[in-house]
């Protein structure tokens, strides 16, 4: 009889104990091996099982991935950040203009940085200086810079020729491994090391849970924040940089939708909405989920009204099985 | 007399843990019945389960004779029973007046009246001595506001058992008189009354019997003129265990460094022209009546107030802002354990860590390990009730937390450590611990300011006490001064 | 012809003046005859209607006992609806089995997951629209590399090749879709009086000709209607709100062009707002689909449709698509020809693009 | 010196007074009348201020109204609906296909109507019942509805041909004013006078003020929630019908986005994200402050790249301006 929830007036109140094994905690690896299995078993010999295939999955996933690790300390944080995927796209275009203008890949990908730290730095001190709700500045960010995308080439892609930068960033391997899963690896455990061991990741943690009891404990709740808004924003160019060197070619609608992928991405491993509690590696399976799921509907032959309902139906029931918020 | 209700051998275990074991209590019609016990001992646990907040897993609970089953809040409402929770049951949000009548709001034709209600709740407020406005947001409200809310609102449902679980921890002298005063206006009007208190003194003023709680179990149960101070505390903590809250002498060095010098400090709210110094080693008690500011003093120097005139100096430096106060080594233990104290939702360990972070870090990560262990020191040195360092913090008792934000704030060994109504809710037998360990870290050259609304408590620590009056500072009582808790109280009304 | 009649309107950021050798076939009258778009690398369009199937190389196409996946940009029109259909439908007569179907819902990225995902069923045929010929062009490549055929819808992918890398393209010739718009609104106001155009503002291929093309005819053909007004949307639901701002902004606008059918319906809602009349305003789009028939049919403010064949073009992809898995040589750019719908031919069109007879509501509403 | 928001190391920690005038509470109409006032100058001329075209507002902004309306109670009550818009699409299919197979008007709006509040239902159930987060919940609800609306027409639309349902929840007027507008103005009063006067208003504030504490007063916060996503999934539901209306039309892909927009209108009025506080009328004006802000660019001739930066930048002041939140 473990881990009963105990509720007041209906509502759980408690976290599950934390002796014994607590395996709602861990519903969404449960879920994800399910899925695997699942797909492995119906539609193992149609190539689902194959490297190429379970590396497309990979690559695919790596920039949900890698913005969903920024976002985990956004949410962590207490805060949103809905201007990720039109920053991606700025990002992808700023890198691209430079490389195609002849300054090289170094110049590109710093100025691509650049790009995301400033979209990252500017929300960071509205949300923190002016003390406004992160899910408005960055909703009207979002709006801002899409237009700003779409202005800087009227519309036009930007082919990128360079093909070390596209090797690098989209379609290289590292020993063997897609290099797009070498950054999303490399994300997660970054992510995953600051979060978990590092006084920042306890900063954040602490600011989301209580802002007011982290201020006194002498935290810097609003560095922390904009610091967590600046990871965001370098993120969003990261993955803007891989879209990119995927395509190799920049194009101002990289990223649309990109951000609720991200927070479900988030929240389906385990973080909560509410702030104060983060998991990368639960985010990083959560991504993961999301992009088997398409992936495995698609090669299991369904059609797009039912890949969407089927997948909406999994991220419910992922949910509905998984850990109970204390709140 | 007759019992009006009885909770008979009732259990409740939290996920597999046992909170109450055949735990016992009855309650007499028109009587004052007080319910002690040590912190985690279960006295909020089992009026939560008579309020039906909390289902009870064994055990029975006869009211008017009958046997009754509640399941949920609202059962206990129309029995009659009111309750006014440790841990408010106040929603920020809302107005005072929404708040006195949620879930019973006066209407007018299927439509809530707020006006009506607002009327209504200032009566109640000023029956009570307060003058608060009933428009305001309960989130603007100073934790002693708060308090007189959670009382208004327990009031306003005219209850015929009223469950008081520590209404006086957040109020001054003068607010806990108006209370007393209408705790014994309600008896007389027939109503009952269970009233959970860690201060003796008001115990044996205005309860008629006391049940004393013990790791979940009613321990002893008597009329108060039948028992001792000692017996209770013995009850409560085990045989031969003394709680002494007593001064005790000690000698500052003439020349030890000042640590605290307070100029001329003038602030944007209350507080005008206010100058003393506090020297190392030193504990100075900050008296004063509800709103005369002392808490604003506490947070201007912790830089948490703007300040308009005057400074602070740290040894010598001047100090402004929470950086420059944390890197002069200032701690603030704050007043509102729940909003400013803790990260509820985190671990023990994790709270603890948390202002000490330079200190539990090395190299680049956190040492867990040894937040763990500096935890588990806290637990022993403190008898905090828990499963262990990694509980959840807003799972135990409210005394209990309370602990552990000092515990938090102690691992700093910080040069000038401020503490804010330090001994809310604790039980006996730590405030005397505490009491204990403060002097330690004075005798350590920390320089200390306590605030405290209990006498007894300030009595017992400080070397010199402040006297707060309406924002300025009116007196300064040397130890000799204050022989008596009397003293004190004539110097606090200015 | 000096272009003085398109004014100084502002045009969508991807616009690009018609070339002389545009100009040059707008100027003829009847285009039923002419291949207006060439394929983008000079291709020369081959006409749907000169494709066939002998009876001998159907068998042998079932015998081959193929498989396809179809990976669309978006759904949800009477365009994709109907390719689709004639794609499935021609698929099964040929016994080739549908292994997946995909919808990027505009979004390339996507696109390019969905590709991968078909590529590991290894699929013998792939058809597709390429949302963008830039950014999904490495999974063709290696959809190539691994042996599909690939036909596209529109344009195909950068850096491939027919027959090397793919087996062709099918097509609506896109410049004469949008000539005939210009073709349709002259025919009510007689080519005189002022106009407005909304364009689909991203940057799309096929989209961007089509409103080249309509300039185009107002410029070689029409001096006397005006181009006062131009404004886009990114957004087919966004229609009427574009539309409505367009009207209000130029009262004296007496014909829009509406692109898609969506928009248009959304125009004919905000004419509507304004108490302005078909007579007044009326509209065209480039979508033959229910609603604009119906509303056609209706009397109402949609003039004119210049419309695809999609069915057709559906037929044509399955039907190069499988003459290409058994070997035969397929043309590299196969175009189909638009149809001007206006209210005179309705029932005809009805039936020659649905293959159905025009629905009785629609038939009553046209006093048949 | 009025209204100076307490702060604690640059926090607020208290909303600012009550005495005095509070401007800052009011910014979203301060904003709008800006806005009007501005259009009104420099486009007035241009079409802007005529009656055709401020009707056209209220008319294009009714969808985002009706569904903000119930937004309100969802977001007052601590939670999120992003369901709202695949709902929409589902009841205007629904309600087309009913009136097509010829059982009328009322048989089709009432099974629209059942349709919405399924799903609220649904939503309702798996957040309450089995206390997982809203977000996810209706996010994967979204995705599952959307499927289901693809599903259901095979993505073709579906024509209404029913003039008195298309003159009631579109074309129409009622006593010259548009119904669209008559239908938002409605919803905009009754949810004012539910949420500010009616006992289940305070007990969806008290809700999500604090949901432990309203459960402690009695509230069954459960059942308060519950009736929120019923609300809002009968507000998605009417927005189906109105779009149906509008377009005489039914299409599967109605509502895309419009949560977004919805949500933005509810914290432009200016209730809390985190739930306690609420305004309808807020909620209203911040509606037609995004109707009138989409109307006003696009009359001045700002191409979409443009008007996307101005909106996105009018959103972050309006709320940079605004009343600080308490949390
Ligand atoms: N919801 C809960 N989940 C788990 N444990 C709980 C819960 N509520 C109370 N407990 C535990 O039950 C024990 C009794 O708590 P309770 O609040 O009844 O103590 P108390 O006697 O009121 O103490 P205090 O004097 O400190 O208020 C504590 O150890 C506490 O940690
Ligand atoms: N009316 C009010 N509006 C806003 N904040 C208030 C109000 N009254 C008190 N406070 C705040 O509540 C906190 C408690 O301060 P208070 O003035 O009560 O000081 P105190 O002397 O420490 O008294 P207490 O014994 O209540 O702690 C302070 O942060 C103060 O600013
Ligand atoms: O024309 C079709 C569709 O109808 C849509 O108009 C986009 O372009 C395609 O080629
Ligand atoms: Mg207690
Ligand atoms: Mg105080």
């Amino acid at each position: 009889m473990q881990s009963k929830a105990e509720t007041i007036g209906g509502l759980p109140v408690r976290a599950p104990r934390l002796t014994g094994f607590d395996w709602r905690g861990y519903i969404v690896y449960l879920f994800f091996t399910a899925v695997l299995l699942f797909f492995a078993v119906t539609i193992g010999d149609k190539g689902f099982l194959t490297v190429p295939n379970l590396f497309n999955i990979a690559r695919n996933t790596a920039m949900i991935a890698v913005i969903a690790v920024a976002m985990t300390f956004v949410i962590s944080a207490g805060e949103l950040d809905l201007s990720v995927g039109s920053t991606a796209a700025l990002s992808a275009l700023v890198a691209a203009l430079v490389i195609q203008a002849g300054f090289g890949m170094v110049a590109g990908v710093t100025a691509a940085l650049g790009a995301g730290l400033l979209v990252g730095l500017v929300n960071g001190l509205f949300v923190t200086g002016l003390a406004i709700p992160s899910f408005l500045v960055t909703l009207g960010m979002m709006q801002f810079v899409r237009g700003l995308d779409m202005r800087l080439t009227y519309t036009n892609p930007v082919p990128v020729a360079d093909n070390t930068f596209n090797g690098i960033f989209g379609k290289g391997y590292l020993f063997g491994i897609p290099s797009l899963l070498v950054w999303s690896v490399a994300a997660v455990a970054l992510g995953h090391v600051v979060l978990r061991y590092t006084p920042f990741g306890r900063q954040v943690l602490a600011t989301g849970g209580n802002r007011v009891a982290a201020a006194y404990s002498g935290i810097r709740v609003n560095r922390t924040k904009l610091y967590c808004f600046l990871l965001s924003g370098a993120a969003a160019a990261l993955a803007g940089l891989l879209f990119t060197g995927m395509m190799s070619t920049a194009r101002y609608n990289y990223g649309t939708g990109i951000e609720l992928a991200a927070i479900a991405a988030v929240i389906l491993g385990g973080t909560s909405l509410f702030g104060g509690r983060g998991t990368i590696i639960g985010t990083f399976v959560g991504a993961l989920l999301i992009g088997t799921i398409n992936n495995g509907l698609i090669i299991m032959g369904l059609d797009v009204s039912e890949q969407n309902m089927v997948a909406g139906a999994i991220i419910i029931l992922a949910v509905a099985f998984g850990k109970k918020p204390a709140r | 007399m007759t019992n009006l209700l009885e909770l008979r051998d009732i259990e409740k275990s939290f996920a597999t843990i046992p909170v109450l074991r055949r735990a016992s209590f009855e309650l007499r019609s028109g009587e004052v019945h007080a319910l002690m016990g040590g912190n985690g001992a279960g006295k909020s646990t089992l009026m939560k389960i008579l309020t039906g907040v909390y289902t009870k897993d064994g055990g029975s609970l006869v009211f008017d004779g009958r046997e009754v089953e509640l399941s949920g809040p609202r059962d206990a409402e129309r029995l009659g029973i009111a309750m006014i929770f440790q841990e408010f049951s106040l929603i920020p949000t809302l107005t005072v007046a929404q708040n006195i009548f949620l879930h019973h709001e006066p209407r007018a034709g299927g439509f809530l009246n707020d006006a009506e209600a607002e009327r209504r709740a200032a009566g109640i407020l000023s029956d009570l001595g307060e003058d608060i406005d009933p428009r305001a947001l309960v989130e603007t409200l100073s934790v002693g506001a708060c308090q007189m809310v959670e009382i208004a609102k327990a009031l306003s449902k005219n209850a015929r058992v009223l469950i008081m679980d520590e209404p006086t921890s957040s109020l001054s002298e003068a607010e806990a008189r108006t209370l007393f005063s209408l705790v014994r206006k309600l008896k007389s009007e027939g109503i009952s009354i269970v009233y959970i208190s860690h201060r003796m003194a008001e115990i044996f003023e205005i309860c008629d019997r006391i049940t004393v709680m013990r790791d979940g179990h009613d321990a002893l149960t008597r009329s108060t003129g039948e028992v001792t101070m000692q017996q209770l505390i013995e009850a409560m903590l085990g045989e031969g265990v003394e709680a002494s809250m007593q001064y005790q002498a000690r000698p500052i060095s003439a020349t030890a460094a000042t640590v605290l010098e307070v100029e001329n400090l003038t602030l944007e709210e209350k507080v005008v022209d206010a100058s003393f110094t506090i020297r190392a080693g030193e504990i100075v008690g900050l008296a004063g009546l509800t709103a005369s500011g002392r808490t604003e003093i506490a947070e201007a120097i912790f830089g948490l107030r703007r300040i308009r005139s005057g400074e602070v100096r740290v040894d010598g430096k001047p100090v402004r802002g929470t950086d420059q106060a944390i890197a002069a080594g200032v701690a603030l233990v704050p007043e509102n354990r729940r909003t400013q104290g803790l990260v509820l939702e985190h671990s023990m360990h994790d709270n603890m860590v948390l202002p000490n972070l330079a200190r539990f870090t090395r190299g680049l990560f956190v040492r867990d390990g040894a937040g763990r262990r500096a935890a588990n020191d806290a637990i022993a040195r403190l008898k905090i009730r828990t499963d262990g360092p990694d509980k959840v913090v807003g799972l135990l008792s409210g005394g209990n937390q309370q602990k552990i934000v000092l515990a938090k704030w102690l691992e700093r060994r910080p040069r000038l450590l401020i503490l804010d109504e330090p001994t809310i809710g604790v039980d006996i037998g730590a405030k005397s611990d505490l009491v204990e360990i403060i002097r330690e870290i004075a005798e350590a050259g920390t320089a200390v300011l306590v605030i405290s609304s209990e006498f007894e408590e300030l009595l017992a620590m400080s070397d010199r006490v402040l006297v707060l009056h309406d924002g300025r500072l009116i007196k300064e009582l040397e130890r000799e001064e204050i022989a008596t808790e009397e003293v004190l109280h004539h110097a606090i009304q200015g | 012809q000096d272009g003085s009649n398109i004014g100084d309107v502002d045009h969508p950021l991807w616009y690009q003046p018609p070339s002389a050798e545009t100009l040059e076939l707008a100027k003829i009258d009847d285009l039923s005859d002419t291949v207006v778009s060439g394929g983008p690398r000079g291709e020369e369009g081959v006409l749907a209607s000169t494709l066939n199937i002998t009876e001998e190389q159907a068998q042998k196409i079932r015998d081959g006992k193929f498989t396809a996946a179809i990976s669309m940009g978006w759904l949800g029109d009477d365009w994709a609806t109907q390719q689709l259909i004639g794609l499935n439908e021609t698929f099964e007569k040929l016994g080739i089995e549908v292994v997946a179907e995909t919808n990027a819902n505009w979004d390339d990225a996507k696109q390019l997951a969905d590709l991968d995902a078909i590529a590991v069923l290894k699929p013998d045929l792939v058809v597709s629209i390429p949302l963008n010929t830039q950014t999904t062009a490495s999974a063709f490549q290696s959809l190539a590399e691994a042996g599909s055929e690939i036909v596209f819808i529109d344009q195909a992918a950068d850096g491939m090749d027919a027959p090397g890398d793919y087996a062709g393209v099918v097509s609506s010739d896109n410049l004469a879709l949008g000539m005939y718009l210009a073709d349709l609104l002259a025919e009510r106001n007689g080519g005189t009086g002022e106009v407005g155009a909304m364009y689909f503002a991203n940057d799309f291929y096929v989209t961007n000709l089509r409103y080249i093309g309509f300039v185009a005819r107002l410029m070689a053909k029409y001096p006397d209607m005006k181009l006062i007004a131009a404004a886009g949307h990114d957004d087919p639901n966004k229609g009427q709100q574009v539309a409505q701002a367009m009207i209000a902004r130029y009262p004296a606008m007496q014909g829009l062009y509406a692109s898609w059918s969506i928009p248009a319906m959304g125009a004919v809602a905000a004419a509507q707002s304004y108490g302005r009349t078909p007579q007044d305003l009326p509209i065209v789009n480039e979508n033959f689909d229910q609603i604009v028939a119906a509303d056609m049919a209706n009397d109402g403010f949609i003039a004119g449709i210049s419309s695809q064949r999609p069915y057709d073009q559906g037929v044509a992809e399955a039907t190069i698509g499988a003459l290409a898995l058994i070997g035969e040589d397929v043309p590299d750019y196969v175009v189909v020809p638009p149809l001007k719908v206006s209210r005179d031919n309705l029932p005809a069109s009805y039936e020659t693009i649905y293959r159905l007879p025009l629905p009785e509501q629609m038939a009553a509403n046209l006093g048949q």
